[in-house]
């Protein structure tokens, strides 16, 4: 406990602590992260429906406004209920813990992919490096939407239809994941060629270090800020494109509703002035991603990591 | 700058040939291309005939030379959706796409530079921290709901401008443009502005980034200390090294504009190839898809490498190393 | 090459610009367009070649039937002005034609169009046999009448033949058209991209998933006799409901079929617009497939379909009364019948919708050996009808009450029909217009109809079916009707939904009105500024 | 100089603030100078010192959130305030040039020199282009640019490292200023151009009677050109006078320090005047010296051998080998050292240095040729033989803050050789010999916990210095030990590292461009000169009788300073 309070106590006495706590904008922004983690997190106990088991929908209490209780049924909606009957506050819960995890993942995904090739790439140079910079180019020649959508609409035609939605979540993932991977190859393979040329790294060659040791002992967390930044802005960017996919209904399915597919859903209700189907998800989407790039915003003004 | 031409062509084709390659595996393994051609009720006579006509039968890379033969002549093969030829169908939309991408390129461009150097120089002017402030709220917004609230402001409760299409056009040869009538500028209004916004902050955010680099650079401290004017600095001096990095990432904003462009298509039923490549999706279109991302990659491609030329004449350096590192 | 092209482009421009000044004088007169938007767009302009609603609807304004339907659904004369079951002969229509109608290439229409037609329409990769395989033989009596051969007498012909548009033979023969466009295997011919009808309104230029315009005919020869008010008609397909009526709303299309439910009150509301509202002649329902051994996809044992007391079950656990006050914001009637309400054969206690009950189904299911419940795929369409994909979603929750789980696999309707076409789904949402027992047996009930996916096999019905194309005593045709209406509906092996009604909203000026069949003739369209 | 004429610079009670969260540092407190047209005066002071930042002032060009606090700075008399942005912007250029220290990166690279003379001379004289080109080709032919008309449509990069100071001296001239500032002019240069440059700003400096205000840490530079010398230290101008007495006869305590610290060229001394507390290292050595065999032999065989190496570095192509544009790094080159004893290294900066000492310490393979250690061929022994070779060579690094990694404990990186190497089993038991380590090199125990950016450069050289002892090498690299540290630290470090090599008998090779460090560090000296051996003897002999032309160029271009007599005295 007391190594943990001098811990604290270093980190915010350092620069970075230190700037953290002069920045309104981070503090607020982690505030606000955590809340809706935790709501996601807690989507189950919180959420007064739960909206993937379909026996609990009522559809008599359909196209409730917000803060108000449904004519027919007298059920009180504090977010209104969509034209199922679903509780928009529920939905967006589970939509909010759908698209969070999804962008975790799939930020997990192209981090372990992108960092470990880059590694390899940056530190071995040569052959490896040429051909894996040749794959991160094609890739590169493909925006990565492209590549999410065609892996999302390949895997719609190669899937059984009943593996299909199941399936979808994972599909997500992949196709966000393998999309975001070469910027990460791509920083690391050049902070790696710096960092190797280093004397700390010369030093630790001229000992004989094994590989995997010089990597991960000495390289590795020396490229860690420039992996931190762009970690952190591409979660809203794979939040911002699971819901771009899902709205162009090449995401997850409306029995398993992320942020984008609730939006998607609500989009044909907005005209018509049920505004809350829409509003509650998007908004809720903005201010995730908001809060997430203000606080990338802040750790790459910080940990300034050159060429982000 | 012929040698340099040549090389960076040279190092393109690798790159077609393993899109093509992808492009031709999605053709050929996923779905039953015969099946496709030939319809439901076709006979075992009729599909080995085609197999044969078509080549089916033989080893696995000469068929994909075929392939790229075929394709090199323009030659893609038929939707599955529409029944057409599916260079047809993307030559008929892409124009639609092009003027899109290219007119929100060059919002984001003009509006991204002047915006990223105003916020750099003045940082603490109110349109700055508007920008600023703008450009955090634009790069967590997904293009799609941008699009929607534009179209619920400005069309549904406004009424100023089209919602969707792309209003009267004209062809000129086999090109449609919606730029020369009044109703084609409303239409491309709300789509163009909702495709530049996130890209526009891209290049906004860089552009001060660089300029801000580039202000503490020494040669900038040298030039001021040498008493050069403020507008030679800023906009000489300080711009055409900010440049050199922007028009890099600029190239790439083209083509994820061109990607973004499904997007803002679906929203404003823009009938480009963006549009025509969701309903592939949709519809399991095999051929239109492998296509589209074969004609993609190239413009991609083709793109990036106007950009290495572009780089090559604004930095004397490379010209003297004759290449790109 | 691409010198060459901007040169030709240089040309062209030149050439247009030339162009667009003589249009802008000549459209500046007192024209009225109509900007006609619906959900899907128009497959194919071959009218043979895609039975399908919307195509249709809109080769309706190019083409012409020799009969038609009114608002209303009672047959009027189109190109035949007179049209009989010979006294003698039950076995033979016969059609006196219209006079002084040409074609738009300005040839006169003649019997021999209507003799080519109907063979045409016989064809193999013909869409529209159904409405005319009860035709043996079809003659040029002379050169406006046309008599019509069937295999027994058949009541229901001059009905059949309103899906039937004349084409020009010397124009189909000249264009490699004479057969229809083979749409299933994804074959072009000319007739699919080009037209010659007899309609108040030609083709101008057509470019697929975005735009085709159609001008009136100078030469109709209803000229006098209908509207007329509008002179050009631009339709635009728009996907997305949103935008749909967004594009209505902000007045970039002035007429939407397809106005999805949501926005109907909203639509009222705004003093610019009007809605006419009807019921139209189509339902909506489930389908079960009980003819297969076990489900293709899902988990039960066995086929539980197979099992009466478990579609009976289903059949209770629909709450009809909640989609409609909900998903279909009251623009539809629940029905317990998949028979339109407007056909005849339709009675009341048919229409009566089952009572919801989830307790009994329950009981049911248990008794058929599923208290456990079971899984299956429910194929949904997300274009065929009326917020079809919202009812799917809606039915998910509905029959998760009585422990079956649905997997919804939701996609377009080009990708669905063909599954219930081919006997690939175990469990579908499904759609039928038309205002006829026997044409909707033969297709759904008998157990080889086209789009029969539930594999009901009862040779006995199937007999009663096929006795009806040649019954020529009305009361026994009515009676045998009924008998099989009474299987079909203790069966269970369709659910029904609802009828759906139809909504249409215009700019205040239009005056479209509502048609059973969701039919437009744009030629019966009024403007009244 | 309070002469007749007022002074060209004034300054009075300066002081200069950079606050900050953790208080305000006056990095200036009360400087007062005069310069007179046509003189130049030295500042002279460590790192810290203040030194640039009184020149940053004066132009008006703090960064932030550096500010004025008092003073006051008059220009040929005239008041000028440096806070008023504008009037300071008509002043730059106009009135004071200022010289910034790398060449390199003081011209924009997009723009040709032309350009930016142009812009420059238009900047501030109502010319037209083409009246403005003539005065640039002018311009550069003063600074000694041949052929400048057409060297003048050239880019930066074009352009050598002397070329491109010249430029920029060109540059800083061309508007006619009364003072320039010439930030650390030629730090950045190898000592032939260095002398070169000097000398041009001496003359310009002459001709024109501009006030040059000479900026440098380094007392050979001073000695060599500067009329006047101000010494300064924290921020303070310690003591201020004519050059030839201040380097003879300093008054200040500091300056003396200073001034003892500085490496002579000319006599070998034995240590550096530095005061430092004795230590008892005993416990270290013992560690250090067990099981060594070689250690103590002393016999004139060697040790390390480099036979006719040789070293290609290629562009590469897109296809195939490396040879188009390949460029030749060592040209056969061989050389010996012998056990015990420090071989120096000298060299201009891309004469194969630091490419010798990679191929040495065995991190990157020569073209051709080998490298013995110890008779065996590096390059192709086994694994086992390699990892003892590695074992026994180790390396100090020329940059103390790129040399640890700054995200292991001090510690760790200490112990990571003894444990790699199986000195010790564990950490328990390597941990007390790390701090006996720490302890040889005069660091606290309590280093071991800290990471290194704790550290001042000086000090991390020290853990540099720890963690190559910890493998127990006999023969040790120094890459330019000390180029990056200051003078007074410099001593310290090279000490050290001669207690070292003493104690330890260690075989050592020494590479500095600083021949007066290597004169007081080596026994024997090889020069290299673009990738060849030009010459190899006793350091004596060379640096007194050297042979080659080169190294007596080298050796006349080292700025001499007059010493104070009664250094050399107390300290030889």
């Amino acid at each position: 406990m007391k190594r943990l309070t001098r811990k604290f106590a270093a980190l915010f006495g350092s620069d970075i602590g230190h700037s953290y706590l002069r920045s309104p904008g981070a503090l607020f922004s982690t505030m606000v992260l955590l809340i809706l983690i935790a709501a996601a997190l807690g989507a189950p106990l919180l959420a007064p429906q739960n909206i993937l088991d379909p026996r609990t929908l009522d559809l008599l209490s359909a196209n409730t406004p917000p803060w108000s209780a449904n004519a027919l049924t007298g059920h009180f909606y504090s977010f209104g209920t969509d034209d199922q009957g679903r509780d928009v506050l529920s939905a967006t819960l589970y939509g909010t813990r759908v698209s969070l995890l999804v962008a975790l993942v799939a930020v997990l995904l192209s981090m372990s992919i992108g960092v470990t090739l880059g590694l390899i790439s940056g530190y071995f140079g040569g052959r490896t490096d040429a051909a894996i910079m040749r794959i991160a180019d094609v890739q590169l020649s493909i925006p990565a939407i492209f590549i999410a959508l065609l892996i999302s609409g390949l895997s719609r035609t190669l899937l059984a239809p009943g593996v299909r939605d199941t399936l979808a979540i994972y599909m997500v993932i992949l196709a966000i994941g393998i999309s975001g991977w070469v910027t990460y190859a791509r920083t690391v393979r050049g902070a790696v060629m710096v960092e190797k040329q280093r004397e700390y790294v010369q030093a630790a060659l001229m000992i004989g270090l094994p590989t995997r040791t010089m990597l991960l002992r000495h390289i590795l967390p020396n490229v860690r800020r420039p992996i931190l930044v762009i970690a952190t802005i591409s979660l809203a960017l794979s939040i911002i494109t699971e819901a771009t996919l899902s709205y162009l209904g090449a995401g997850l399915p409306p029995t398993q509703p992320s942020l984008g597919t609730l939006i998607r859903s609500g989009q044909d209700f907005l005209f018509a002035g049920e505004w809350w189907i829409l509003f509650f998800p998007a908004a809720t989407l903005l201010t995730l991603a908001l809060a997430i790039n203000v606080l990338g915003d802040w750790l790459r003004d910080v940990l300034n990591p050159r060429g982000l | 700058m012929t040698g340099f031409f040549l090389r960076r062509l040279a190092s393109v084709f690798p790159v077609m040939l393993v899109t093509a390659f992808l492009s031709f595996a999605a053709f050929h393994f996923i779905g039953d291309p015969l099946q496709n051609m030939l319809g439901q009720e076709a006979s075992a006579q009729d599909r080995a005939r085609l197999a044969a006509e078509l080549g089916f039968d033989r080893p696995f890379y000469i068929q994909f030379l075929k392939f790229v033969g075929f394709a090199l002549q323009g030659d893609f093969g038929i939707s599955t959706r529409v029944g057409r030829p599916v260079l047809d169908l993307i030559l008929e939309r892409l124009p639609a796409t092009l003027e899109l991408a290219l007119l929100s390129f060059f919002f984001a461009m003009s509006a991204g530079i002047a915006l990223g150097v105003m916020t750099a120089l003045r940082p603490s002017s109110a349109l700055s921290r508007v920008s600023m402030t703008g450009s955090l709220i634009a790069v967590s917004l997904p293009n799609f709901l941008i699009g929607i609230g534009l179209i619920y402001v400005f069309s549904i409760k406004l009424g100023w401008l089209p919602s969707f299409g792309r209003g009267d056009t004209v062809k000129i040869g086999w090109w449609t443009t919606g730029l020369l009538t009044k109703s084609g500028w409303k239409a491309i209004l709300l789509p163009a502005i909702s495709l530049a916004a996130y890209q526009l902050t891209l290049i906004l955010r860089l552009v001060r980034a660089e300029m801000l680099e580039v202000m503490h650079s020494d040669y900038i401290r040298f030039a001021r200390a040498r008493g050069l004017p403020k507008r030679l600095i800023y906009f000489s001096y300080a711009l055409k090294n900010t440049m050199v990095p922007v028009v890099t990432v600029a190239g790439l904003q083209l083509g994820s504009i061109i990607a973004f462009a499904v997007v803002t298509e679906t929203v404003f039923q823009w009938p480009g190839v963006g549009l025509l490549f969701i309903n592939s999706i949709r519809y399991s279109d095999v051929p239109i898809m492998a296509t589209y991302l074969l004609i993609v990659s190239f413009i991609f491609v083709a793109i990036n490498m106007v950009v290495d030329c572009i780089y090559y004449l604004l930095d004397p350096r490379l010209r003297a190393v004759g290449g790109i590192k | 090459m691409l010198k060459y092209m901007a040169r030709r482009a240089n040309v062209r421009l030149a050439r247009f610009l030339g162009a667009a000044a003589l249009l802008a004088i000549a459209s500046s007169a007192n024209a009225e367009t109509l900007k006609w938007a619906r959900r899907l767009d128009v497959q194919t302009l071959d009218p043979y070649a895609y039975n399908e609603g919307t195509t249709y609807t809109f080769n309706q304004q190019i083409y012409e039937p020799l009969v038609s339907r009114d608002d209303n659904g009672k047959l009027i004369g189109v190109l035949a002005t007179e049209w009989r079951m010979l006294p003698d002969n039950p076995d033979i229509w016969e059609f006196k034609l219209r006079q002084n109608v040409t074609f738009h290439d300005g040839t006169p229409f003649t019997a021999k169009d209507v003799v080519f037609s109907i063979r045409r329409a016989m064809a193999p990769t013909s869409n529209v046999r159904t409405y005319v395989n009860a035709i043996e033989s079809v003659v040029a009596k002379d050169a406006d009448t046309v008599q019509i051969k069937t295999k027994g007498p058949s009541l229901l012909m001059a009905e059949n033949l309103t899906a039937v548009l004349i084409m020009n033979e010397a124009w189909a023969e000249k264009n490699d058209s004479a057969a229809p466009q083979d749409y299933m295997a994804k074959k072009e011919n000319y007739a699919a991209r080009h037209e010659n009808g007899t309609g108040a309104y030609r083709l101008v230029s057509r470019e697929s998933d975005r735009r085709t315009e159609l001008v009136a005919y100078d030469k109709y020869w209803g000229i006098g006799q209908f509207p007329l008010s509008i002179d050009r008609i631009i339709y635009t397909p728009i996907q997305s409901d949103a935008t749909r009526v967004s594009a209505l709303i902000s007045g970039q299309v002035n007429f939407l079929q397809d106005v999805p439910p949501q926005d109907v009150s909203r639509l009222e509301q705004n003093p610019d617009l009007r809605v006419v509202k009807g019921p139209e002649s189509r339902t909506v329902f489930l389908g079960v497939n009980m003819g297969e051994d076990k489900l293709i996809s899902g988990n039960a044992k066995g086929n539980p379909f197979a099992d009466k007391r478990v579609r009976q079950a289903m059949n209770m656990s629909i709450d009809r009364q909640a989609i409609q006050t909900t998903i279909m914001r009251g623009q539809s009637i629940p029905l317990g019948t998949i028979l339109s309400p407007f056909a005849s054969g339709f009675t009341q206690e048919m229409g009566r919708v089952p009572k919801y009950d989830v307790a009994k189904a329950r009981q049911l299911m248990m008794e058929a050996g599923y208290g456990d419940g079971f899984s299956v795929t429910l194929n949904c369409t997300n274009d065929g009808m009326v917020s079809d994909e919202r009812i799917c979603e809606a039915l998910v929750a509905m029959l998760a009450k009585i422990g079956i789980t649905v997997n919804l696999d939701v996609q377009p309707s080009a990708a669905v029909w063909p599954l219930v076409l081919h006997r690939k789904t175990d469990f579908y949402l499904m759609t039928w217009g038309g205002v006829n027992s026997q044409i909707l047996f033969e297709n759904l009930v008998r157990s080889r109809g086209t789009w029969a996916g539930v594999e009901f096999k009862n040779p006995e019905i199937d007999a009663k079916i096929d006795s009806l194309s040649s019954e020529a005593s009305i009361e026994k045709y009515n009676a045998t009707v009924a008998e099989i209406w009474k299987v079909v509906q203790d069966e269970c092996f369709y659910l029904p939904i609802h009828a759906q009604m139809l909504a249409r909203a215009m700019q205040n000026k239009i005056h479209v009105t509502s048609h059973v069949g969701n039919m437009i003739y744009v030629k019966n369209v009024k403007v009244v500024k | 100089m309070t002469s007749g004429r007022p002074p060209v610079l004034s300054i009075r009670g300066l002081c200069v603030d950079f606050p900050s969260r953790h208080g305000t540092l006056r990095a200036v407190r009360d400087v007062s100078l005069e310069i007179a047209p046509g003189e130049i005066l030295g500042i002279v002071g460590e790192s810290g010192a203040g030194k640039s930042t009184v020149g940053a002032a004066i132009t008006g060009l703090l960064q932030a959130p550096g500010q004025i606090s008092a003073g006051e700075v008059r220009l040929s008399g005239d008041i000028i305030d440096t806070r008023d942005a504008n009037a300071m912007q008509a002043l730059r250029g106009r009135r004071i040039s200022t010289i910034f220290q790398d060449p390199l990166t003081s011209l924009n690279p997009l723009f040709t020199i032309e350009r930016q003379l142009v812009d420059t001379i238009r900047a501030h004289r109502a010319l037209s282009r083409a009246e403005a080109r003539v005065e640039a080709v002018r311009q550069l032919e003063a600074v000694g640019i041949p052929e400048p008309a057409q060297r003048m449509t050239n880019w930066p990069h074009e352009f050598s490292g002397g070329m491109r100071q010249r430029a920029v001296i060109a540059l800083a001239l061309c508007s006619q200023p009364e003072l320039i500032i010439a930030d650390e002019p030629t730090t950045a240069l190898d000592v032939t151009v260095q002398a070169q440059i000097l000398k041009l700003i001496q003359n310009l400096a002459r001709e024109r009677r501009v006030a040059v205000m000479l900026i440098t840490h380094n007392m050979g530079v001073i000695s060599q050109i500067t009329d006047r010398v101000a010494v300064m230290k924290s921020g303070e101008v310690v003591e201020l006078g004519k050059t030839s007495t201040v380097l003879s006869r300093p008054c200040h305590e500091y300056s003396q320090a200073l001034l003892s610290v500085v490496p002579r060229g000319d006599v070998k001394l034995s240590r550096f005047p530095v005061a430092g507390s004795a230590r008892n290292i005993d416990a270290a050595m013992k560690w250090l010296l067990e099981s060594n065999s070689q250690h103590g032999s002393g016999g004139a065989d060697a040790l390390v051998e480099l036979r006719r190496v040789n070293r290609v570095f290629g562009v590469p192509r897109l296809f195939g080998s490396v040879t188009h544009g390949a460029f030749k790094a060592l040209d056969n080159v061989s050389l010996c050292i012998r056990r015990g004893e420090v071989m120096g290294l000298v060299g201009e900066s891309g004469s194969g240095k630091s490419t010798i000492a990679k191929i040495v310490a065995g991190l990157n393979p020569p073209s051709t040729g080998e490298l013995l250690f110890n008779g065996e061929d590096v390059y192709a022994a086994r694994f086992e033989v390699r990892q003892h070779i590695r074992r026994q060579t180790q390396m100090v690094f020329q940059d103390p803050y790129s040399s640890l990694n700054s995200h292991m404990r001090v510690a760790d990186i200490i112990m990571e050789p003894m444990i790699h190497f199986g000195l010790e089993k564990n950490r328990q038991l390597a941990e007390p010999l790390m701090l006996e380590l720490l302890n040889a090199v005069g660091l606290e125990a309590s280093a071991a916990r800290r990471y290194p950016h704790a550290f001042s450069g000086g000090q991390r050289q020290r853990i540099s210095i720890a963690r190559a002892l910890a493998s127990r090498p006999s023969f040790l690299i120094c890459d330019e030990p000390t180029s990056a540290l200051d003078v007074s630290i410099q001593a310290q470090i090279l000490n050290l590292l001669k207690d070292l090599q003493e104690k330890l008998s260690l075989t050592m090779l020494f590479i500095s461009h600083d021949l007066p460090v290597v004169r007081q560090m080596c026994d024997r000296v090889t020069v290299l000169q673009k990738g060849q051996v030009c010459e190899i003897g006793e350091a004596d002999d060379v640096f007194n009788h050297p042979r080659h032309r080169y190294t007596e160029t080298l050796l006349s271009m080292i700025p001499s300073m007059h010493r104070p007599v009664e250094l050399i005295q107390a300290t030889s």
